[in-house]
């Protein structure tokens, strides 16, 4: 793959790649680490059927949950929605189709596509309802569920700081599942604070390789209110 | 859960007995978060959190919050000297590799076996489990903080969750605004009574059988 | 645990979890990254018969290489024997027992172990020889070989800088395998070239958590002339 | 593999040829290595490494090595702009995930389906296979570079390999001090002859058969 040329894309350019029924890989925590840029840039071009591959739904207006709140997402494979009721809502009215994982097992499926493996073996939630129709395999005598990989058509991760290769560094705990769905899709767009020349990074703290990375955009900032700003 | 603030610092400060210096510890949301607030900065506890932190220290002063430095529960948070951040796989590493000493959780239901059930009310809540099953099947301890019946006066600690698992086996610690019952292979045992209340009173008002612990008989 | 007081332990005092037949794990590729004090301690104290797990044997007198070529390895699960003659020679001999995996395939094994999941799916290597006897798993499809996690007694790491926390960040390739093993045993012993105070290291920066680290020992420095220093 | 430093030279300044401006590229030891001198730093490749580094750069001045800094091979190397180091795991992340462009491996046999043996010659010499496994299936290209025929004078180049194989169906293009070989689905197809060898001379060494390309009847 060319990768000379500055990864730098307008909003625009790169949401050629987010069209309808796009699975949509998305880096954030109640949409701490989430692309406010990318989002608004989603929801202003009118995508839908979006099928959501992340940690949770955020908040009504925050992060990916403003795309929920607005029916602009039809599946959602997922950990936690609860700190979004439209949702549950969205769900029980049967607009929604979501798939719940434990969380860490779904940090490990999203990272197993990443990295080129079939899937993981894990004991979370053994006879529980998770465990409901999945191949169970034993290993030295003990008995795990098969969790295959997930990957998805295109990522849109949070970064701090990128260089013009794509290598990226992450700010405290917005980095969560950025590095995990940075690996994972076929095409990863990556919202950065701030872009600066190539070795202007150290290289010992780049948390994602560039070559993981097809392009970056500049954000614009959080244009939502967090829960602890309101009062 | 609609308790009132005095009977919420309560439970929170009766946990924080549970905890020791230089424990690896994580709080859920709720009641377990305010657990922190009476646990001394000098014991070196190390609270961590699921979206990739160890090493959490309190909130920090009105406008010098960082929106990139936030509890799981959302709220800003500091972190101590010794704190690391990593990604999610990381953090789950650390739970199911075993290394939480204790992870503090709520609950709708807890069984006399330590089942514990606190993420589906099917057909009414459906929040997701989130980190709760990690936490409870990974750490070494799981303590429920919780009201001890929920809204309609039915005990919350009962013989069989009736609602969908979290983990089996998993919960060791109960503390409820009425009682501390310990989870043992015998049984539950009702280990100490809050005031106002009497072990009768205890008794009664849980579904599972007790054990009365030989120091509440004497 | 208690975690309080700081982890710095002399090499005698961490050379006393490390015993005969001790399954062990290492970092180092090539011995870059491999703890030179450990070593020549484990080499002084006399022990005998280990279980080494890491990426390769080094050569006759680099990292662990000077443990096999004394005779003091009964068993490897490495990628790599091909720099140190002494592996081979002993292992035709039916000295050494040695399992061969690929070297990505290791890693992933090492690091399972790590963060506690049973197993994982690879296919590198399918219908080679490695593929023999290996459990195969089908998912959407494809076919995999599963391969267990792999764990160890103890595990001893090189790191650049520790603060007395036990948080390690390492430096350049001497990275390498040093964070899948620091995770994968039930004790782990980092030999590191600073320990600083807690809160002296970017947490950013932090590659291994304290969470894993039991023991830190200061290193003496390497020990070994390089290939590349031997004209 | 004992071939005179001119004709290694040789084969890696025609494997370069291989290489485009920012390609992902891992070199293995040998003449593999050798490639990297003909490639203008301003194309920007990225050179990747197994122990974990995308971006490594020229050989260091003497008195000026970083024993942390290495190749694959062990020996001192530099970075460059936009380099990155990281752990095995990741190392091999990015060559299953498919993000390697081109890997330059030598080989012990070459089949004329592309199977590739690269690691092992039973009872005589079981090196291990490192990453070769890895790199041979996970590289989007495969270039192996080697001398046409063995020590005994045996063509390298086979209908079926007799050795254990590395990977299957995995090489896509051979060069040698005599040729450069085409893997294709319908065969092998000679592209190019080397002086001062002849298109017979080359056909007659090689035990696999051959498809002439098309330019070299011309």
């Amino acid at each position: 793959m060319e990768q000379v040329s500055s990864k730098k894309k307008t909003v625009d350019q790169a949401l050629v790649y987010i069209k309808d029924e796009c699975r949509l890989m998305y880096g954030g925590f109640g949409g701490i680490g989430s692309p406010p840029t990318l989002i608004e840039g989603i929801f202003e071009k009118g995508v839908k059927n979006l099928h959501l591959i992340g940690n949770d739904a955020a908040f009504p207006e925050v992060g990916v949950g403003r795309l929920i709140s607005n029916g602009r997402v039809k599946s959602m494979i997922t950990s936690h929605i609860g700190s979004n009721p439209n949702s549950g809502k969205l769900m029980s009215e049967g607009k929604l189709d979501v798939s719940f994982y434990p969380q860490g097992t779904l940090a490990e499926k999203i990272r197993c596509g990443g990295v080129g493996l079939g899937g993981i073996l894990v004991d979370i939630g053994m006879d529980t309802i998770v465990d409901d129709g999945k191949q169970r395999v034993e290993v030295n005598g003990k008995t795990y569920m098969l969790e295959p990989a997930l990957t998805g058509d295109v990522a849109i991760v949070y970064a701090e700081r990128a260089d013009e290769y794509g290598n990226l560094i992450y700010d405290k705990t917005a980095r969560n599942f950025n590095p995990l769905v940075a690996m994972a899709a076929d095409i990863t767009i990556a919202e950065v604070k701030e872009i600066v020349p190539r070795g202007a990074l150290n290289p010992e703290m780049i948390a994602t390789p560039g070559v993981f990375v097809d392009y970056l955009v500049e954000s614009k900032g959080v244009n939502w209110t967090w829960a602890w700003q309101e009062n | 859960m609609g308790m009132a603030r005095e009977l919420r610092q309560r439970i929170a400060r009766r946990a924080a007995q549970e905890i020791t210096r230089g424990m690896v510890v994580n709080l859920g949301i709720g009641i377990p978060t305010l657990v922190a607030d009476f646990i001394p900065a000098d014991w070196r506890v190390m609270f961590h959190a699921e979206h990739g932190v160890l090493g959490t220290g309190p909130s920090p002063l009105k406008g010098e919050e960082d929106e990139h430095l936030c509890n799981a529960g959302g709220l800003p948070v500091t972190v101590v000297p010794g704190a690391s951040y990593f990604d999610s796989t990381m953090a789950f590493g650390i739970i199911r590799k075993g290394l939480l000493d204790v992870t503090i959780l709520g609950a709708l239901e807890v069984s006399e076996k330590g089942d514990l059930a606190n993420w589906i009310v099917p057909g009414k809540l459906v929040p997701g489990m989130g980190g709760a099953m990690d936490l409870a099947q990974g750490a070494k301890r799981v303590i429920v903080l919780m009201s001890h019946v929920n809204k309609k006066g039915k005990s919350k600690i009962v013989k069989t969750c009736t609602l969908p698992l979290t983990a089996r086996n998993c919960v060791d610690l109960i503390i409820t605004e009425m009682a501390v019952i310990e989870v043992t292979v015998d049984g539950l045992v009702l280990q100490e009574v809050m005031e106002p209340y009497s072990v009768d009173e205890v008794v009664r008002c849980t579904e599972a059988p007790l054990i009365i612990s030989g120091k509440l008989k004497g």
